[in-house]
């Protein structure tokens, strides 16, 4: 580069956030003694307008043409800055951002010195990584406009719907044999006392339809394929080319041609409890988990059935194959919206849960309570089938809990009220107490649960249960709680635990595979709890439903919703611009090892006939491990270069 | 004399443990500050020249945070980087310099705390070690 | 000549056909259409169950019917096939005898489709399956109500008209009432998504109510208001879709089929908005002195002025109501040195007019104004302040700089007390919970105690502590980290102890009296929707729920749509929420905006037919119509396409059937009535007459073939879109024609998806029991049952009831 | 010259006046006809034969009006039902509301004025139930109304001789009434002594406004003297049941004003003139007949 490098250094104080830990003042004068650095300056907000605007009027007056700015993590705001680079006339790269506040100031709020210490090495090796960088061109990749949705549930199915609507090419993969996820169990869902499957379909027709009638829409949609009992095996690729590897499991029956007539059912001669009823009912081995479920094919449950086969004979269209096998399926994604969902906690051995059956949770009370479940909507005690006649719910099972899940479930408080208003309204005569921490019902459209359970005469105890101990002749339970520092007994023949909401399985695995955050709670995170409610860390991966964390049925919706909209947002035009970061070779210094053709995970590298590599940059995908590998250094990875990386060495180590 | 505190320069993939140590800062979990955070785009685009060049410039420590097995956005750099580790570790024994000062850490994008302990157990695995010699014989 | 002639009353006692014989323009005779009938064996399995063969001869007997096939399974392989025979048959309709409407369906559509086939609704359904074979007791059974079910659709599919489908195409912009965070996010949506956009805020600068906060929660995340502010306010004016009409006002919107056209007032600033530059000398020289809204009244502003520093754009304006040149025609001092003469006292309201094809409503909120609740002493002590003011005085860039002091003697207060659920939570103010308080409380005592003063006591009086979800660890780290005290208490009032010292008595869950000393008072107010809001519904043409906030759709699936198709709702001004869920639901509805502009928006149903030669102009559709889809004019009412969904309320209630639905009309209800008790008559079997609605209803009656739960085989399903379209008339008839019994099955009352029809049912149901019974019948004769379509159970216990009553007499 | 009879049943003789009412036209209408038999008019007790024209006034209450009735459709070619009770009824049909017994008992025993009243049984002819004449013979033509427009029977007789079908109202009174439409829903209910705003709707105001369901034709009079419509035209041309169609409107509009509804109290609102023609009236009959 002919022209020597004018560096410019902007400190932002972000307000107080970095300016208290951080001495920026000391750091600015620092700042100003570093070699080729010409201008030096703190801001309140360098993100904000104002301090962009100061930004590029420093440029401009000052005739920079590098810039470091010392604020928060790049992965915040680089966006923004490079913008105004481009703005000021700079080349977007010619600009470094040393992280002083996720990985300075607020990581070392105690150790003030420290931090500044470590603020002035960060600064220098911005300073002395900048005088390396270079100009990068930008170029535009088509994306492929489908969408890959994870999870069933009744936000996965928005997603796709509205997507699929919007004219996205959408795949839907769900873990469970069939739609729906939880709203299906729950019989009656707030705020709205109706089926959870009752939603409004399309933008003109206003009025609300049932799942099961337009689910079949769903499945014959021309742009939603959609994979049941099948998960997310692998990710490669960024947003508008993820390549998404499929494992599709068996389901033994095929889905074209199943009728759901059911004679497989009668002639199964296997009987296990059924899971969707929470084990209230049971069920064949081939079966349908309920009457409701969508797709209406019936399944079969590989770790119960034996194979003797009667279904196969009995079957009018041979749709059952008892030795399909697993398969994998490879797919080619915009875009991916992740709306796992949630599982109740397993209360187990808490208050005598499993040891008694009169010990239940909420969600097998909603399958009690749901007037199509496994009682028809009759309230009774799994033991004898007798109705009960004292019940207790106890909040805060499993949440708000420092031992089990520190965070509050949130929705919990409103189940609980749904269902002791519902059972006050079918049985007056039964008591029902609530203990209770906070009755967490906020909002516009909740608070009437509480009201109404007031009214209707519901008992609300706030207290911490002690102990819960069954008398064995009276077979009643005896709550025992401490309430406002009173001791107090309540007595019970059905015991209620309101659980708190953990993460459904295998969200982890899938973290993994999508490379996305999860909280220590094991819940997604999203990028940014306001900037960014519903995007993940990777780029092009949106988040929506229970994912976050329980939210109630409307949020969920919205969420969905939302999320397509971001990715309607990041695929719109069909092609994804990108900067040319990628691998670069120095032909004069290459010798033809192939090393790095080899070391290419993505193929991108290849050994012209001339005996010299050549990168292809669609391919390239930035990792930079061509470089490591060559022996000649003749591979570099632009923005990456060895250059550059040692630069920041020096510069963190000789600050 | 004060009590020595070690340099150390980490290296973090831009993917998990970058976006983990930023985590860190927004939910105020602290970790020594003599840990010099370097972003990498992937574990595997670590050369050994750089680790060498770091110790030669006087770190009494380097790091190298990659994504946990199989998680590694560009499939197996962290796995590359893993074994350029070991074969360099041989090399520091060979050139007098502890391969203990030398270590590579998996941590998928969820585990904010194994980030944070092992940032903290290896400063004080170098606290114990003592300076780089290599400063030393400048110094 | 006596054979033309006709009288109403005879007629009415022989048959309605001949009733409505000499109309043809509501319903032309259609005695020729030819039927094709297609039966489905579900794979033999159901042969067991009804008698094909049975079925297949009786049906042949119908005159119109030209074509009768058995298919093993049309829902999966034989679709295609069935679409070709029918084609092939050239019959007009199609009458598929099979299980669910709503699983053969999509299937026939689809390969419909495929085969260039248009059904266009000419299709009808009789489900023998799960509303038949698996529900009866035994084949006889079975097949006897199979017959039933068939007469009567086969009367419907007699005269199927094809049903139009209607389109239409909006224009591609999009306007965005309201610039706070909720406007804003959704504007960069769509703006991103390369829509036009037309933000249009009433205040001078775009920010709303987040631009007024310090920080906000979650406080330990990213912090501070900045973060959505700047950033995102800087992209609005950045984004060259997004066109920014600040300080204006919607004052008019008309509906067109294409979209909206909408007139916007441009209030004057009275500063040339190109020239100026925000220099603010105008400012600093300006004489005129007043309190600072956006300060909450806690400092001073010019009257010429921008809200607050970090303004968008950052534009001066001139508060006509306060500007001396305006009040007394004196000053016009900041026309003298502005430097670039921007300053124009003679601007006038300006009137755009916009052509959008979506509107998204983004108002936001107010904080509730406690002072009408004197036992909080608000605006009687001056230290009783409320949390934005709170907020105010915790903002470095406020009006103390930072600095938390008492307002009346500027000392720093040691002792505070926030009192939480003022004016919510409370059925004589606002009932509802307003969500975000408690939070806000717990955040800025935890700012005060962080950056202010460590050592000050802070209590906060509480009914509940809602720090729901991922909330909960900043209330246990206030709580256990921070040693705020939080107290379970109901404030009976807020009292002068001794001078200059403030105290608050309440009443703990005991029941004790007990009172805190306080030298401050913190009010968390509850959040009440914008005073303009009322003004904009009736502008907008939209709803307001019970608590002044924008009626949405619906409470639980779709909290971003309005009743009027392409008006959306987001943000506080729909209800309580806090930043985040603001931001989802800006998105959601800019999700569902874009689609409304972007699409051919395709509605499959068909609204009323008019017969003028009938209509009075009686206006009673219009004034019944739970969609106001009708207007009258000259001709009769007039039906907004759009607007109206097909539920038939207004056929129901025209006295003289002049309004009538395609395939929904009161003749061939009726006649669908009369056909099935002739039938039954000659089965000598008793019938009850079902009456189930297209929605909760029909999936019930599925539903309970899914379960193979039986019911009394007399009971035969007539399907009506919804049940608000059935008029009493159409009940004593069905009973006059000699039915054992009416039944209607229809949605729960509260959520019957066309708001209104199950209620309006229910009455008239309660109303004719009541005449049965004066007239010595059995009122039982008559029942309803409102149930949401998973209550299998429930329909079980009803009709039994019934079943026991009517047909054992 | 063709033969008009005008034969009265049941009723007050009013349709007979309205008649009359037609005035000098009649003296232009006697000049093509002759009036045969009329007992205000017509000095001569039996009828004759060939008539061209019978218009019958008033509905069916004895077993001699019956006979009467079916005399007369013998005897003449076209027959009309002149007035509301002959076409539906009438104002008597509310009787049928109660039993006979009940009602004759009520009437010649307990009414107040009446001192050891006895039921006449010797040679009068029995009484039943109320009924229009169409349950008994064919009718050809209708002239609703309480009284019938007298223009309306001069029209109807003067196309009828001509041989043609007389215009026939297709729609309702509201179409007539200029105080319409309705704006919005009735908020509260009205009684007839309270002084109704002007130009508005009736209904909207929250009166019992039969316009809405009552066969057009009259012109709207009552609702433009600010008097509600009480429906003595009968059901609209396409309405099954008069009181029917106004309760079902009336529950959707204004349901808490009809709560209370109870057929004996209120039937002279809704049914005031069709009830002997109501769907309700055929259950009841049916209802007798089962039990015999």
């Amino acid at each position: 580069m002919g022209v020597s490098s004018r560096i410019g250094v902007f400190i932002c104080r972000c307000g107080t956030e970095i300016a208290k830990v951080i001495d920026t003042k000391s750091l600015k004068e620092y700042a100003e003694n570093l070699p080729e650095v010409v201008y030096a300056a703190e801001h309140n907000f360098l993100c904000f307008k104002e301090g962009q605007e100061f930004l590029k009027d420093a440029i401009e007056k000052h005739k920079l043409n590098r810039i470091v700015i010392a604020a928060c993590s790049p992965r915040l705001h680089e966006i923004t800055f490079r913008r105004v680079l481009e703005k000021a006339g700079l080349n977007p790269f010619l600009l470094e951002i040393a992280n002083i506040r996720e990985q300075c100031a607020w990581v070392h709020p105690n150790d003030p010195e420290g931090a500044t210490e470590k603020a002035k090495h960060l600064l220098k090796a911005a300073v002395l990584r900048a005088t390396t960088l270079e100009k990068i061109k930008e170029i535009s990749v088509p994306a492929s406009f489908s969408v890959l949705v994870i999870g069933g549930g009744i936000a996965g199915i928005t997603a796709a719907l509205k997507l699929a609507e919007y004219g996205f090419q959408v795949y839907l993969v769900e873990k469970n044999a069939t739609l729906g996820g939880k709203v299906l169990q729950l019989g009656t869902v707030f705020p709205t006392e109706d089926c959870g499957v009752c939603m409004v379909p399309y933008v003109l027709e206003r009025h609300r339809k049932c799942l099961f009638k337009y689910v079949q829409m769903v499945l014959t949609h021309p742009r939603i394929k959609v994979f049941t009992k099948s998960i997310v095996e692998n990710v490669e690729g960024f947003i508008g080319n993820f390549r998404v590897t499929i494992r599709k499991n068996p389901k033994y029956v095929n889905e074209e041609k199943c009728v759901a007539c059911g004679i497989c059912e009668e002639v199964c001669p296997i009987e296990v409890p059924n899971e969707f009823d929470l084990g209230l009912s049971t069920r064949k081995a081939i079966y349908l988990p309920s009457p409701h479920v969508v797709p209406r094919t019936y399944i079969i449950d590989e770790n119960h059935c034996n194979r003797c086969g009667e279904c196969v004979k009995v079957c009018p269209f041979n749709a059952i194959n008892l030795d399909e096998k697993p398969q994998r399926i490879e797919l080619n994604v915009g875009a991916i919206i992740v709306a796992t969902g949630f599982k109740e906690f397993e209360p187990k051995g808490i208050y005598g849960y499993g040891t008694y059956p009169d010990v239940i949770t909420q969600l097998m009370l909603a399958r009690m309570l749901d007037p199509s479940g496994p009682t028809g909507g009759r309230l009774v005690r799994v033991s004898d089938g007798k109705p009960p006649s004292k019940i207790v719910m106890i909040q805060c099972v499993g949440s708000r809990d420092p031992k089990t899940n520190p965070y509050c479930s949130n929705i919990c408080c409103t189940i609980a009220l749904k269902h002791a208003r519902n059972i006050k309204e079918l049985y007056p005569e039964v008591e029902v107490t609530i203990v209770y921490k906070d009755i967490r019902v906020a909002g516009k459209n909740y608070e009437k649960y509480y009201t109404s359970c007031e009214e209707l005469g519901v008992r609300f105890v706030k207290g911490e249960v002690l102990s819960v101990v069954r008398n064995p002749e009276s077979g009643m339970f005896e709550v025992e709680l401490e309430s406002y520092g009173k001791r107090m007994k309540l007595l019970a023949d059905l015991l209620v635990l309101s659980c708190g909401f953990t993460p459904s399985n295998g969200i982890r695995e899938l973290a993994e595979v999508l490379n996305i955050n999860l909280r220590q709670d094991g819940f997604f995170v999203a990028a940014h709890p306001k900037l960014a409610p519903i995007e993940t860390n990777v780029n092009g991966i949106f988040l929506c439903g229970a994912a976050q964390g329980p939210v109630y049925i409307a949020e969920a919706v919205n969420q969905a919703i939302a999320a397509s909209s971001k990715v309607a947002m990041s695929l719109a035009g069909g092609n994804i611009k990108t900067y040319l970061t990628k691998a670069i070779v120095n032909e004069n210094y290459c010798i033809g090892c192939r090393v790095c053709e080899m070391s290419c995970p993505f193929n991108a590298v290849k050994v012209s006939s001339q005996g010299i590599s050549k990168v292809i940059e669609t391919m390239c995908r930035e990792c930079g491990i061509c470089a490591a590998e060559c022996p000649a250094g003749a591979m570099q990875l632009r923005n990456y270069r060895d250059e550059q990386i040692s630069a920041t060495i020096m510069g963190v180590l000789k600050g | 004399m004060k009590e020595f505190k070690p340099t150390i320069i980490a290296f973090l993939c831009r993917w998990s443990a970058y976006g983990v140590a930023d985590v860190a800062g927004i939910s105020k979990t602290s970790y020594p500050s003599n840990i010099r955070i370097i972003k990498v785009p992937c574990s595997g685009r670590v050369s050994p020249l750089h680790i060498l060049q770091a110790f030669n410039n006087g770190a009494d420590g380097v790091l190298i945070f990659g994504c946990l097995e199989g998680g590694c956005h560009y499939i197996d750099g962290n796995l590359r980087a893993i074994h350029r580790v070991k074969q360099l570790k041989e090399i520091l024994n060979i050139m007098g310099l502890n391969s203990d000062r030398l270590e590579m850490y998996l941590v998928g994008s969820c585990n904010l705390n194994k980030l944070v302990n092992y940032m903290k157990e290896f400063t004080e695995r170098i606290r114990k070690l003592g300076p780089n010699p290599l400063k030393l014989k400048e110094g | 000549m006596r054979k033309k002639l006709l009288c109403c009353d005879k007629i009415k006692q022989c048959s309605i056909k001949l009733l409505f014989a000499c109309r043809t323009t509501t319903s032309p005779r259609c005695t020729a259409i030819s039927v094709n009938v297609a039966f489905c064996t579900c794979g033999g399995v159901l042969e067991k169950y009804v008698n094909f063969n049975e079925l297949e001869d009786y049906v042949k007997r119908n005159r119109n019917v030209v074509n009768v096939k058995k298919y093993s399974a049309l829902c999966t392989y034989e679709s295609e096939k069935v679409i070709q025979d029918f084609a092939k048959s050239g019959a007009k309709t199609l009458l598929v005898v099979a299980c669910s409407k709503y699983i053969c369906l999509p299937m026939l559509e689809k390969a419909a489709n495929n085969l260039g086939v248009d059904l266009a609704g000419l299709v009808e359904f009789v489900n023998i399956r799960e509303q038949c074979a698996w529900v009866c007791n035994g084949r006889r059974e079975a097949t006897d109500k199979a017959k039933l079910m068939i007469v009567a659709e086969l009367e419907r599919a007699k005269e199927l008209k094809p049903v139009k489908k209607l389109r239409f195409k909006v224009k591609e912009a999009i306007l965005v009432i309201g610039g706070g965070v909720a406007g804003i996010q959704a504007s960069l949506d769509l703006a991103n998504q390369g829509f036009k956009v037309y933000l249009v805020e009433s205040s001078p600068s775009i920010g709303g109510t987040a631009a007024l906060l310090y920080r906000t929660f979650p406080t330990d995340e990213c912090d501070c208001a900045i973060c959505v502010k700047g950033s995102k306010m800087a992209e609005v004016i950045a984004n060259p879709n997004i066109e920014l009409l600040t300080y204006c006002e919607v004052k008019e919107v008309k509906r067109y089929p294409w979209g909206f056209k909408v007139k916007v007032l441009k209030k004057p600033r009275y500063v040339n908005y190109d020239k100026c530059t925000g220099c603010g000398i105008c400012a600093e020289k300006c004489p005129k002195i007043v309190p600072n809204e956006w300060d909450k009244g806690l400092s001073w502003r010019k009257a010429i002025y921008i809200p607050f520093p970090q303004a968008i754009p950052f534009k001066y304006t001139i508060d006509s109501s306060q500007c001396l040149h305006f009040t007394e025609g004196s000053c016009n001092i900041c026309e003298e040195v502005c430097p670039y003469d921007a300053i124009d006292f003679n601007q006038k309201p300006e009137e755009l007019e916009l052509e959008v094809g979506a509107i998204i409503v983004a108002t936001g909120l107010e904080e509730y104004d406690p002072s009408s609740l004197p036992q909080y002493g608000y605006g009687k002590y001056k230290d009783v302040i409320t949390q934005l003011q709170l907020e105010k005085l915790l903002d470095p860039l406020g009006p103390t700089g930072g600095r938390l002091v008492r307002v009346s003697d500027g000392k720093p207060p040691s002792k505070i007390v926030m009192i939480q659920c003022v004016g919510s939570r409370d059925p004589k103010t606002n009932p509802y919970c307003s969500r975000y308080c408690c939070m806000e409380a717990i955040k800025n005592s935890i700012l005060i105690k962080t950056e202010h003063n460590p050592k000050a006591e802070i209590t906060i009086l509480y009914k509940d502590v809602r720090a729901y979800g991922r909330l909960e660890e900043f209330y246990v780290q206030a709580r256990d980290k921070y040693g705020i005290k939080f107290i379970k208490g109901e404030v009976i009032r807020v009292y002068e102890d001794k001078p200059g010292s403030l105290a608050v008595e309440y009443q703990d869950p005991l029941g004790n009296i007990c009172s805190i000393s306080a030298d401050l008072v913190v009010l968390s107010c509850a959040i009440v929707p914008k005073e303009s809001s009322k003004k904009l519904a009736k502008i907008l043409g939209i709803e307001l729920d019970k608590y002044g906030f924008f009626k949405e759709l619906d409470e639980k699936v779709s909290n971003v749509e309005t009743k009027v198709p392409g008006i959306f709702i987001c943000g506080a001004c729909q209800g309580p929420k806090n930043i985040p869920e603001t931001l989802v639901q800006a998105s959601a509805a800019a999700m569902l905006a874009a689609f409304h502009v972007s699409q051919y928006l395709e509605k499959k149903l068909s609204p009323p037919i008019l017969d003028e030669e009938l209509c009075a102009r009686c206006g009673l559709c219009t004034i019944s119509c739970p969609y106001n889809a009708l207007t009258l004019t000259e001709k009769g009412p007039l039906v907004d396409e759009l607007l109206c969904q097909g539920c038939g309320t207004c056929a129901s209630i025209c006295p003289n059937n002049a309004l009538n639905i395609v395939n929904n009309t009161n003749e061939l209800m009726l006649k669908q009535i009369e056909a099935v008790i002739n039938e039954a008559k000659s089965l000598k079997k008793k019938v009850l007459i079902t009456l189930c609605c297209e929605e909760c209803a029909h999936t019930l009656m599925d539903s309970i073939g899914f379960y193979r739960k039986k019911y009394l085989s007399e009971a035969v399903p007539i399907f009506v879109p919804c049940l608000g379209f059935l008029s009493i008339s159409h009940i004593l008839a069905a009973l006059n024609y000699g039915a054992d019994g009416v039944l209607l099955v229809g949605c729960p009352l509260e959520r019957c998806h066309f708001e209104q029809g199950a209620r309006i049912a229910k009455r008239k149901v309660e109303l004719i029991k009541k005449v049965l019974e004066e007239i010595g019948l059995i009122p039982d004769k008559v029942e309803i049952v409102n149930l949401s379509a998973t209550m299998v159970e429930r329909f079980l216990e009803a009709s039994n009831k019934l079943a026991a009553r009517l047909l054992s007499r | 010259m063709k033969k008009i009879a005008i034969i009265s049943l049941m009723s007050d003789g009013g349709c007979h006046i309205a008649f009359l009412d037609i005035h000098e036209e009649l003296l232009q209408l006697l000049n093509q006809v002759d009036l045969v038999h009329s007992y205000m008019t017509v000095d001569r007790k039996d009828i004759p034969y060939n008539i061209d024209i019978a218009l019958i006034e008033g509905g069916v209450r004895t077993t001699h009006d019956i006979e009467l009735l079916k005399e007369a459709r013998s005897k003449a070619k076209i027959l009309v039902a002149m007035g509301s009770c002959a076409c539906f009824g009438g104002i008597p049909g509310l009787s049928n509301l109660y039993d006979l017994t009940s009602s004759l008992n009520y009437v010649y025993r307990e009414t107040p004025t009446t001192i050891k009243g006895v039921i006449p049984h010797e040679n009068v002819p029995n009484v039943i139930r109320v009924a229009p004449i169409s349950r008994y013979v064919k009718v050809d033509f209708q002239i609703p109304g309480c009284p019938p427009e007298s223009k309306e029977i001069k029209d109807a007789l003067v196309s009828l001789l001509k041989g043609e079908i007389p215009p026939q109202p297709t729609k309702t009174v509201c179409d007539e009434c200029k105080l319409g439409p309705p704006k919005k829903k009735p908020k509260r209910l009205r009684r007839i002594y309270e002084p109704p705003e002007p130009n508005t709707c009736l209904l909207e105001q929250g009166y019992f406004c039969m316009g809405s369901v009552t066969r057009a034709g009259c012109g709207a009079k009552c609702p433009h003297a600010g008097i509600p419509c009480d429906g003595c035209r009968g059901p609209a041309p396409k309405a099954l049941d008069q009181g029917a169609s106004i309760l079902n409107a009336l529950i959707t509009l204004a349901y808490e004003n009809i709560k209370e509804f109870s057929l004996k109290r209120h039937s002279a609102y809704f049914y005031r003139y069709s009830f002997a023609s109501s769907i309700i009236e055929d259950l009841i009959r049916k209802r007798l007949v089962e039990k015999k």
